[in-house]
Protein backbone atom coordinates (compact mmCIF):
# COMPACT_ATOMS: atom_id res chain seq x y z
CA UNK A 1 0.00 0.00 0.00
CA UNK A 2 1.23 3.21 -1.00
CA UNK A 3 0.77 6.49 1.69
CA UNK A 4 -0.79 9.46 0.26
CA UNK A 5 1.89 11.56 0.56
CA UNK A 6 1.58 15.27 -0.75
CA UNK A 7 4.17 17.31 -0.89
CA UNK A 8 4.20 21.57 -1.91
CA UNK A 9 6.00 24.25 -2.45
CA UNK A 10 3.91 27.55 -3.10
CA UNK A 11 3.89 31.31 -2.75
CA UNK A 12 0.32 31.09 -1.87
CA UNK A 13 -1.22 30.59 1.56
CA UNK A 14 -2.32 26.81 2.81
CA UNK A 15 -5.57 26.15 4.49
CA UNK A 16 -4.38 23.45 7.45
CA UNK A 17 -8.12 22.52 7.73
CA UNK A 18 -8.70 21.55 4.25
CA UNK A 19 -5.37 19.54 3.62
CA UNK A 20 -6.17 17.75 7.10
CA UNK A 21 -10.07 16.60 5.60
CA UNK A 22 -7.94 15.76 2.04
CA UNK A 23 -5.90 12.88 3.99
CA UNK A 24 -8.51 11.63 6.46
CA UNK A 25 -12.07 12.23 4.43
CA UNK A 26 -13.72 9.04 3.81
CA UNK A 27 -11.36 6.04 5.87
CA UNK A 28 -11.84 5.05 9.07
CA UNK A 29 -8.12 3.34 9.85
CA UNK A 30 -7.28 6.80 10.86
CA UNK A 31 -7.06 7.13 14.71
CA UNK A 32 -4.25 10.29 15.29
CA UNK A 33 -3.90 13.53 13.35
CA UNK A 34 -1.25 15.63 14.14
CA UNK A 35 -0.84 19.04 12.34
CA UNK A 36 2.00 21.42 12.69
CA UNK A 37 2.03 25.51 11.56
CA UNK A 38 4.83 27.58 11.36
CA UNK A 39 3.51 30.84 11.83
CA UNK A 40 5.90 34.52 10.95
CA UNK A 41 6.25 36.12 14.02
CA UNK A 42 6.13 39.84 14.36
CA UNK A 43 9.27 40.49 17.15
CA UNK A 44 11.86 38.88 17.98
CA UNK A 45 13.49 39.99 21.07
CA UNK A 46 12.97 43.53 21.14
CA UNK A 47 13.26 44.08 17.84
CA UNK A 48 9.90 44.30 15.38
CA UNK A 49 9.91 42.02 12.17
CA UNK A 50 8.15 43.77 9.09
CA UNK A 51 8.59 40.67 6.86
CA UNK A 52 10.04 37.77 6.06
CA UNK A 53 11.33 36.95 2.51
CA UNK A 54 11.76 32.72 1.40
CA UNK A 55 14.39 31.91 -0.95
CA UNK A 56 14.63 28.77 -2.26
CA UNK A 57 15.96 26.15 -4.57
CA UNK A 58 13.25 25.38 -7.29
CA UNK A 59 13.47 21.45 -7.93
CA UNK A 60 15.59 20.81 -5.40
CA UNK A 61 13.31 21.80 -1.87
CA UNK A 62 10.64 19.28 -3.54
CA UNK A 63 13.04 16.29 -3.76
CA UNK A 64 14.76 17.59 -0.48
CA UNK A 65 10.83 17.10 1.16
CA UNK A 66 9.65 14.45 -0.83
CA UNK A 67 12.58 12.13 0.14
CA UNK A 68 12.59 13.19 3.99
CA UNK A 69 8.92 12.52 3.52
CA UNK A 70 9.52 9.18 2.11
CA UNK A 71 11.71 8.18 5.08
CA UNK A 72 9.21 8.71 7.67
CA UNK A 73 6.86 6.69 5.67
CA UNK A 74 9.07 4.05 6.79
CA UNK A 75 10.21 4.90 9.75
CA UNK A 76 6.86 4.85 10.92
CA UNK A 77 3.09 3.70 10.38
CA UNK A 78 1.68 6.64 8.59
CA UNK A 79 -1.36 6.88 6.63
CA UNK A 80 -0.64 9.84 5.01
CA UNK A 81 1.60 12.91 5.39
CA UNK A 82 1.33 16.60 3.84
CA UNK A 83 3.79 19.14 3.85
CA UNK A 84 3.30 22.61 2.16
CA UNK A 85 6.37 25.30 2.10
CA UNK A 86 5.91 28.92 1.19
CA UNK A 87 8.50 31.21 -0.46
CA UNK A 88 8.24 34.87 -0.95
CA UNK A 89 7.41 37.39 1.23
CA UNK A 90 5.47 36.81 4.18
CA UNK A 91 4.11 39.54 6.59
CA UNK A 92 3.82 38.88 10.55
CA UNK A 93 1.08 36.41 11.41
CA UNK A 94 0.64 34.57 8.07
CA UNK A 95 1.47 31.01 7.88
CA UNK A 96 5.07 29.73 6.45
CA UNK A 97 4.91 25.78 6.74
CA UNK A 98 2.95 22.88 7.38
CA UNK A 99 3.25 19.15 8.25
CA UNK A 100 0.11 17.17 8.79
CA UNK A 101 0.40 13.50 10.06
CA UNK A 102 -2.17 10.94 9.68
CA UNK A 103 -1.37 7.63 11.57
CA UNK A 104 -3.53 4.97 13.82
CA UNK A 105 -1.97 5.69 16.90
CA UNK A 106 -0.73 9.16 18.00
CA UNK A 107 3.00 8.05 18.62
CA UNK A 108 3.76 8.11 15.02
CA UNK A 109 1.84 10.81 14.06
CA UNK A 110 3.64 12.65 16.52
CA UNK A 111 7.48 11.41 15.76
CA UNK A 112 6.52 11.93 12.25
CA UNK A 113 5.68 15.25 12.46
CA UNK A 114 8.83 16.45 14.59
CA UNK A 115 11.22 14.56 12.66
CA UNK A 116 9.58 16.37 9.32
CA UNK A 117 9.61 19.88 11.10
CA UNK A 118 13.57 19.29 12.13
CA UNK A 119 14.62 17.96 8.67
CA UNK A 120 12.90 20.70 7.11
CA UNK A 121 14.54 23.51 9.17
CA UNK A 122 18.07 22.36 8.46
CA UNK A 123 17.82 20.21 5.32
CA UNK A 124 14.92 21.80 3.04
CA UNK A 125 16.83 24.59 0.95
CA UNK A 126 15.13 27.63 1.98
CA UNK A 127 16.99 30.65 3.48
CA UNK A 128 15.39 33.59 5.40
CA UNK A 129 15.70 37.16 4.98
CA UNK A 130 14.09 39.35 7.85
CA UNK A 131 13.25 43.06 7.56
CA UNK A 132 13.52 44.76 10.53
CA UNK A 133 13.42 48.69 10.82
CA UNK A 134 13.94 48.96 6.89
CA UNK A 135 17.09 46.89 7.25
CA UNK A 136 17.10 43.55 5.22
CA UNK A 137 18.96 40.46 6.57
CA UNK A 138 19.49 36.85 6.47
CA UNK A 139 18.34 34.43 9.40
CA UNK A 140 21.64 32.52 10.79
CA UNK A 141 21.40 28.78 10.77
CA UNK A 142 20.33 27.58 14.35
CA UNK A 143 22.87 25.37 16.37
CA UNK A 144 19.38 24.39 18.17
CA UNK A 145 18.00 23.27 15.04
CA UNK A 146 21.04 20.82 13.86
CA UNK A 147 20.63 18.99 17.21
CA UNK A 148 17.09 18.66 16.76
CA UNK A 149 17.77 17.28 13.10
CA UNK A 150 20.98 15.03 14.69
CA UNK A 151 18.56 12.86 17.00
CA UNK A 152 17.16 11.22 14.08
CA UNK A 153 20.20 10.48 12.32
CA UNK A 154 20.55 6.66 12.34
CA UNK A 155 23.74 5.57 13.41
CA UNK A 156 26.92 5.84 11.46
CA UNK A 157 25.03 7.95 8.98
CA UNK A 158 26.89 10.37 6.78
CA UNK A 159 25.55 13.77 7.95
CA UNK A 160 25.75 15.00 4.19
CA UNK A 161 23.39 12.95 3.25
CA UNK B 1 29.08 23.45 -15.97
CA UNK B 2 26.17 25.41 -14.53
CA UNK B 3 26.72 26.95 -11.16
CA UNK B 4 23.59 28.44 -8.93
CA UNK B 5 24.53 30.15 -6.04
CA UNK B 6 20.99 31.37 -3.17
CA UNK B 7 20.88 33.94 -0.69
CA UNK B 8 23.86 35.89 0.16
CA UNK B 9 26.10 33.69 -1.65
CA UNK B 10 24.54 34.44 -4.43
CA UNK B 11 23.87 38.56 -3.55
CA UNK B 12 27.64 38.59 -3.01
CA UNK B 13 28.57 37.08 -6.28
CA UNK B 14 25.80 39.18 -7.74
CA UNK B 15 24.51 36.71 -9.67
CA UNK B 16 22.09 33.59 -9.00
CA UNK B 17 23.65 31.40 -11.66
CA UNK B 18 26.48 31.19 -14.24
CA UNK B 19 28.17 28.64 -16.88
CA UNK B 20 31.92 27.92 -16.35
CA UNK B 21 34.66 26.52 -18.20
CA UNK B 22 36.72 24.53 -15.37
CA UNK B 23 40.29 23.76 -15.56
CA UNK B 24 41.75 20.55 -15.60
CA UNK B 25 42.73 19.60 -12.14
CA UNK B 26 39.71 20.12 -10.29
CA UNK B 27 38.13 17.24 -8.64
CA UNK B 28 35.77 17.78 -5.52
CA UNK B 29 33.64 20.42 -4.11
CA UNK B 30 35.94 22.11 -2.04
CA UNK B 31 38.26 22.52 -4.98
CA UNK B 32 35.74 24.32 -7.00
CA UNK B 33 35.49 26.50 -4.17
CA UNK B 34 38.99 27.45 -3.93
CA UNK B 35 39.13 28.11 -7.55
CA UNK B 36 35.99 29.98 -7.51
CA UNK B 37 37.30 32.33 -4.58
CA UNK B 38 40.45 33.10 -7.05
CA UNK B 39 38.21 34.86 -9.72
CA UNK B 40 37.67 37.98 -8.24
CA UNK B 41 36.52 39.94 -4.86
CA UNK B 42 32.60 39.15 -4.88
CA UNK B 43 33.79 35.56 -5.30
CA UNK B 44 36.48 35.71 -2.59
CA UNK B 45 34.02 37.31 -0.47
CA UNK B 46 31.51 34.51 -1.13
CA UNK B 47 33.21 31.96 0.02
CA UNK B 48 35.92 34.11 2.94
CA UNK B 49 34.51 31.10 5.31
CA UNK B 50 34.06 28.31 3.09
CA UNK B 51 33.27 26.09 6.64
CA UNK B 52 29.78 27.45 6.22
CA UNK B 53 28.89 26.88 2.08
CA UNK B 54 26.74 24.44 1.67
CA UNK B 55 27.07 22.33 -1.71
CA UNK B 56 24.61 20.30 -4.31
CA UNK B 57 25.52 19.07 -6.78
CA UNK B 58 22.16 18.21 -9.21
CA UNK B 59 19.79 18.77 -6.53
CA UNK B 60 21.26 16.83 -3.67
CA UNK B 61 23.43 17.61 -0.92
CA UNK B 62 27.11 16.78 -1.10
CA UNK B 63 30.32 17.10 1.18
CA UNK B 64 33.75 19.47 0.12
CA UNK B 65 35.28 16.23 -0.56
CA UNK B 66 32.50 15.08 -3.18
CA UNK B 67 33.57 14.65 -6.38
CA UNK B 68 32.20 16.91 -8.92
CA UNK B 69 32.64 14.47 -11.94
CA UNK B 70 29.68 14.02 -13.87
CA UNK B 71 27.49 17.26 -11.88
CA UNK B 72 25.17 18.79 -14.40
CA UNK B 73 24.30 21.42 -12.10
CA UNK B 74 26.35 22.63 -8.77
CA UNK B 75 25.13 24.77 -6.04
CA UNK B 76 26.35 26.97 -3.54
CA UNK B 77 24.16 28.35 -0.19
CA UNK B 78 24.36 29.03 3.09
CA UNK B 79 23.09 26.79 5.74
CA UNK B 80 19.16 26.58 5.03
CA UNK B 81 16.84 28.36 7.07
CA UNK B 82 13.76 27.38 6.56
CA UNK B 83 10.76 25.90 8.54
CA UNK C 1 1.34 36.84 32.07
CA UNK C 2 -1.88 34.57 32.03
CA UNK C 3 -1.96 31.89 28.88
CA UNK C 4 -4.87 31.72 27.36
CA UNK C 5 -6.29 27.87 28.57
CA UNK C 6 -9.24 26.22 27.78
CA UNK C 7 -10.59 23.09 28.69
CA UNK C 8 -13.77 21.56 27.42
CA UNK C 9 -15.88 18.18 28.18
CA UNK C 10 -18.70 17.88 25.62
CA UNK C 11 -20.86 15.74 23.65
CA UNK C 12 -21.17 17.71 20.47
CA UNK C 13 -18.05 17.61 17.98
CA UNK C 14 -15.46 20.08 17.97
CA UNK C 15 -13.78 22.37 15.38
CA UNK C 16 -9.98 22.14 15.50
CA UNK C 17 -9.52 24.78 12.64
CA UNK C 18 -11.86 27.40 14.82
CA UNK C 19 -9.90 26.66 17.70
CA UNK C 20 -6.62 27.01 16.49
CA UNK C 21 -8.05 30.54 15.17
CA UNK C 22 -9.47 31.37 18.37
CA UNK C 23 -5.83 30.84 19.98
CA UNK C 24 -4.06 32.37 17.35
CA UNK C 25 -6.55 35.49 16.04
CA UNK C 26 -5.12 38.71 16.63
CA UNK C 27 -1.43 37.73 17.86
CA UNK C 28 1.94 38.17 16.42
CA UNK C 29 3.89 36.23 18.86
CA UNK C 30 3.36 32.39 17.94
CA UNK C 31 5.42 30.99 16.00
CA UNK C 32 4.13 27.34 16.11
CA UNK C 33 0.90 25.71 16.66
CA UNK C 34 0.46 21.92 16.92
CA UNK C 35 -2.89 20.17 16.95
CA UNK C 36 -3.49 16.92 17.70
CA UNK C 37 -6.85 14.84 17.14
CA UNK C 38 -7.60 11.31 18.14
CA UNK C 39 -10.35 9.91 16.37
CA UNK C 40 -12.34 6.92 16.24
CA UNK C 41 -11.03 4.15 14.44
CA UNK C 42 -13.25 1.70 12.35
CA UNK C 43 -11.49 -1.49 13.19
CA UNK C 44 -8.85 -3.20 15.23
CA UNK C 45 -7.26 -5.58 13.83
CA UNK C 46 -9.25 -7.99 12.12
CA UNK C 47 -12.67 -6.82 13.94
CA UNK C 48 -14.86 -4.05 12.90
CA UNK C 49 -15.62 -1.37 15.63
CA UNK C 50 -19.43 -0.23 15.63
CA UNK C 51 -18.91 2.88 18.13
CA UNK C 52 -17.24 3.99 21.11
CA UNK C 53 -19.20 5.26 24.25
CA UNK C 54 -16.98 7.21 26.31
CA UNK C 55 -17.95 7.30 29.96
CA UNK C 56 -16.08 10.40 32.13
CA UNK C 57 -16.48 11.34 35.79
CA UNK C 58 -18.08 14.89 35.31
CA UNK C 59 -16.00 17.67 37.42
CA UNK C 60 -12.83 15.59 38.13
CA UNK C 61 -12.42 15.04 34.11
CA UNK C 62 -12.31 18.85 33.64
CA UNK C 63 -10.19 20.01 37.24
CA UNK C 64 -7.56 16.60 36.07
CA UNK C 65 -6.93 17.86 32.33
CA UNK C 66 -6.58 21.79 33.82
CA UNK C 67 -4.22 20.56 36.13
CA UNK C 68 -2.33 19.17 33.85
CA UNK C 69 -3.02 22.16 31.25
CA UNK C 70 -1.44 24.41 34.30
CA UNK C 71 1.48 22.20 34.23
CA UNK C 72 2.21 22.63 31.08
CA UNK C 73 1.69 25.96 31.03
CA UNK C 74 4.61 26.20 33.68
CA UNK C 75 6.96 23.74 31.89
CA UNK C 76 7.00 24.78 28.59
CA UNK C 77 6.66 28.86 27.14
CA UNK C 78 3.12 28.10 25.89
CA UNK C 79 1.09 31.24 24.46
CA UNK C 80 -1.93 29.31 24.64
CA UNK C 81 -3.79 25.78 25.18
CA UNK C 82 -7.17 24.64 24.13
CA UNK C 83 -8.01 20.69 25.42
CA UNK C 84 -12.07 19.56 24.23
CA UNK C 85 -12.79 16.11 25.27
CA UNK C 86 -15.91 14.39 23.58
CA UNK C 87 -17.98 11.82 25.59
CA UNK C 88 -20.98 9.94 24.86
CA UNK C 89 -21.40 7.68 21.52
CA UNK C 90 -18.64 7.88 18.95
CA UNK C 91 -18.58 6.08 15.41
CA UNK C 92 -15.77 5.38 13.22
CA UNK C 93 -14.64 8.63 11.72
CA UNK C 94 -15.57 10.87 14.22
CA UNK C 95 -13.41 13.11 16.13
CA UNK C 96 -13.04 12.11 20.30
CA UNK C 97 -10.44 14.46 21.54
CA UNK C 98 -7.99 17.50 20.57
CA UNK C 99 -5.26 19.11 21.83
CA UNK C 100 -3.89 22.64 20.49
CA UNK C 101 -0.99 23.94 21.62
CA UNK C 102 0.65 27.75 20.40
CA UNK C 103 3.96 28.84 21.25
CA UNK C 104 6.98 31.18 20.02
CA UNK C 105 8.94 27.85 18.83
CA UNK C 106 8.21 24.50 17.57
CA UNK C 107 10.08 22.79 20.32
CA UNK C 108 7.59 23.75 23.12
CA UNK C 109 4.45 23.29 21.35
CA UNK C 110 5.38 19.84 20.05
CA UNK C 111 6.11 18.51 23.59
CA UNK C 112 3.28 20.18 25.46
CA UNK C 113 0.61 18.51 22.93
CA UNK C 114 2.37 15.38 23.54
CA UNK C 115 2.69 15.86 27.38
CA UNK C 116 -1.22 16.20 27.59
CA UNK C 117 -1.69 13.74 25.14
CA UNK C 118 -0.01 11.02 27.44
CA UNK C 119 -1.90 12.32 30.62
CA UNK C 120 -5.65 12.47 28.84
CA UNK C 121 -4.72 8.68 27.90
CA UNK C 122 -4.02 7.78 31.70
CA UNK C 123 -5.10 9.82 33.91
CA UNK C 124 -8.01 11.63 32.75
CA UNK C 125 -11.15 10.26 34.25
CA UNK C 126 -12.45 8.89 31.11
CA UNK C 127 -13.32 4.93 30.22
CA UNK C 128 -14.16 3.56 26.43
CA UNK C 129 -16.33 1.05 26.26
CA UNK C 130 -16.45 -0.57 22.57
CA UNK C 131 -19.31 -2.19 20.60
CA UNK C 132 -18.05 -5.10 18.07
CA UNK C 133 -19.88 -7.35 16.99
CA UNK C 134 -23.02 -6.47 18.65
CA UNK C 135 -21.49 -6.50 21.50
CA UNK C 136 -20.10 -3.90 24.30
CA UNK C 137 -16.54 -4.19 25.86
CA UNK C 138 -14.23 -1.85 28.02
CA UNK C 139 -11.47 -0.79 26.82
CA UNK C 140 -8.18 -2.67 28.31
CA UNK C 141 -5.50 0.08 29.80
CA UNK C 142 -2.46 0.25 27.61
CA UNK C 143 1.05 -0.55 29.20
CA UNK C 144 2.72 1.48 26.33
CA UNK C 145 0.47 5.02 27.44
CA UNK C 146 1.50 4.39 30.77
CA UNK C 147 5.12 4.17 29.70
CA UNK C 148 4.35 6.95 27.83
CA UNK C 149 3.37 9.22 30.75
CA UNK C 150 6.08 8.10 32.98
CA UNK C 151 8.47 10.01 30.62
CA UNK C 152 7.07 13.30 31.65
CA UNK C 153 7.32 12.51 35.22
CA UNK C 154 9.36 14.36 37.65
CA UNK C 155 11.92 12.45 39.91
CA UNK C 156 11.00 11.55 43.02
CA UNK C 157 7.37 12.48 42.17
CA UNK C 158 4.10 10.39 43.89
CA UNK C 159 3.15 8.11 40.99
CA UNK C 160 -0.83 8.78 42.42
CA UNK C 161 -0.39 12.85 42.42
CA UNK D 1 -19.92 9.68 52.59
CA UNK D 2 -20.50 9.44 48.99
CA UNK D 3 -19.60 6.70 47.04
CA UNK D 4 -19.50 6.73 42.85
CA UNK D 5 -19.04 3.86 40.54
CA UNK D 6 -17.66 4.46 37.11
CA UNK D 7 -17.08 1.86 33.70
CA UNK D 8 -17.45 -1.75 34.97
CA UNK D 9 -16.83 -0.90 38.47
CA UNK D 10 -20.22 0.65 38.18
CA UNK D 11 -21.73 -1.79 35.64
CA UNK D 12 -20.38 -4.96 38.39
CA UNK D 13 -21.60 -3.07 41.98
CA UNK D 14 -25.17 -1.89 39.62
CA UNK D 15 -25.31 1.80 40.61
CA UNK D 16 -23.51 4.62 39.67
CA UNK D 17 -23.68 5.78 43.32
CA UNK D 18 -24.68 5.56 46.94
CA UNK D 19 -24.17 6.93 50.80
CA UNK D 20 -22.99 4.74 52.91
CA UNK D 21 -21.96 5.00 56.75
CA UNK D 22 -18.63 3.53 57.38
CA UNK D 23 -17.87 1.56 60.49
CA UNK D 24 -15.32 2.81 62.57
CA UNK D 25 -12.12 1.47 62.18
CA UNK D 26 -11.77 2.38 58.61
CA UNK D 27 -8.93 4.51 57.76
CA UNK D 28 -7.27 4.30 54.31
CA UNK D 29 -8.83 4.06 50.66
CA UNK D 30 -7.70 -0.04 50.98
CA UNK D 31 -9.38 -0.85 53.97
CA UNK D 32 -12.88 0.79 52.29
CA UNK D 33 -12.65 -1.45 49.18
CA UNK D 34 -11.98 -4.50 51.69
CA UNK D 35 -15.08 -3.37 53.58
CA UNK D 36 -17.43 -2.92 50.39
CA UNK D 37 -16.08 -6.61 49.25
CA UNK D 38 -17.70 -8.03 52.17
CA UNK D 39 -21.29 -6.16 51.35
CA UNK D 40 -21.93 -8.67 48.96
CA UNK D 41 -21.25 -10.65 45.97
CA UNK D 42 -21.61 -7.64 43.59
CA UNK D 43 -19.34 -5.63 45.43
CA UNK D 44 -16.45 -8.43 45.68
CA UNK D 45 -16.82 -8.82 41.74
CA UNK D 46 -15.94 -5.53 41.29
CA UNK D 47 -12.71 -5.40 43.73
CA UNK D 48 -12.15 -8.86 43.16
CA UNK D 49 -8.31 -7.45 41.93
CA UNK D 50 -8.26 -4.42 43.96
CA UNK D 51 -4.66 -3.61 41.78
CA UNK D 52 -6.60 -2.64 39.31
CA UNK D 53 -8.62 -0.27 41.20
CA UNK D 54 -8.26 3.49 40.79
CA UNK D 55 -9.93 5.62 43.59
CA UNK D 56 -10.08 9.19 43.88
CA UNK D 57 -10.73 11.23 46.76
CA UNK D 58 -13.10 14.55 46.18
CA UNK D 59 -12.00 14.30 42.35
CA UNK D 60 -8.19 14.15 42.96
CA UNK D 61 -6.78 10.91 42.34
CA UNK D 62 -5.45 9.08 45.78
CA UNK D 63 -3.40 5.59 46.49
CA UNK D 64 -4.71 2.76 48.21
CA UNK D 65 -2.84 4.17 51.60
CA UNK D 66 -4.45 7.52 51.71
CA UNK D 67 -6.50 8.34 54.25
CA UNK D 68 -10.08 8.93 54.11
CA UNK D 69 -10.57 10.96 57.03
CA UNK D 70 -13.00 14.34 55.89
CA UNK D 71 -13.50 12.56 51.94
CA UNK D 72 -16.67 13.96 50.94
CA UNK D 73 -16.81 11.86 48.00
CA UNK D 74 -14.96 9.03 47.10
CA UNK D 75 -14.91 7.38 43.41
CA UNK D 76 -13.89 3.85 42.64
CA UNK D 77 -13.45 2.72 38.67
CA UNK D 78 -11.09 1.13 36.26
CA UNK D 79 -7.81 2.25 34.49
CA UNK D 80 -8.54 5.12 32.76
CA UNK D 81 -8.80 5.03 28.45
CA UNK D 82 -9.45 8.39 27.52
CA UNK D 83 -7.71 10.11 25.18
Amino acid sequence: MTVPATVRIQREPFDVAAETKTLTRGRTDAGAVVTFTGICRGAEGDESIAALTLEHYPGMAEAEIERHVAEATQRWPLLGVTVIHRYGRIVPGEDIVMVVTVSSHREAAFAAAEFLMDYLKTRAPFWKQVEKAGEKTWVDAKATDDAAAERWAAPGRDAAE
Amino acid sequence: MKLRYFAWVRERIGKPEEDVELPAGIATVAELITWLSSRGEEYAYAFENPKVIRAAIDRTHVRPNTAIKGAGEIAFFPPMTGG
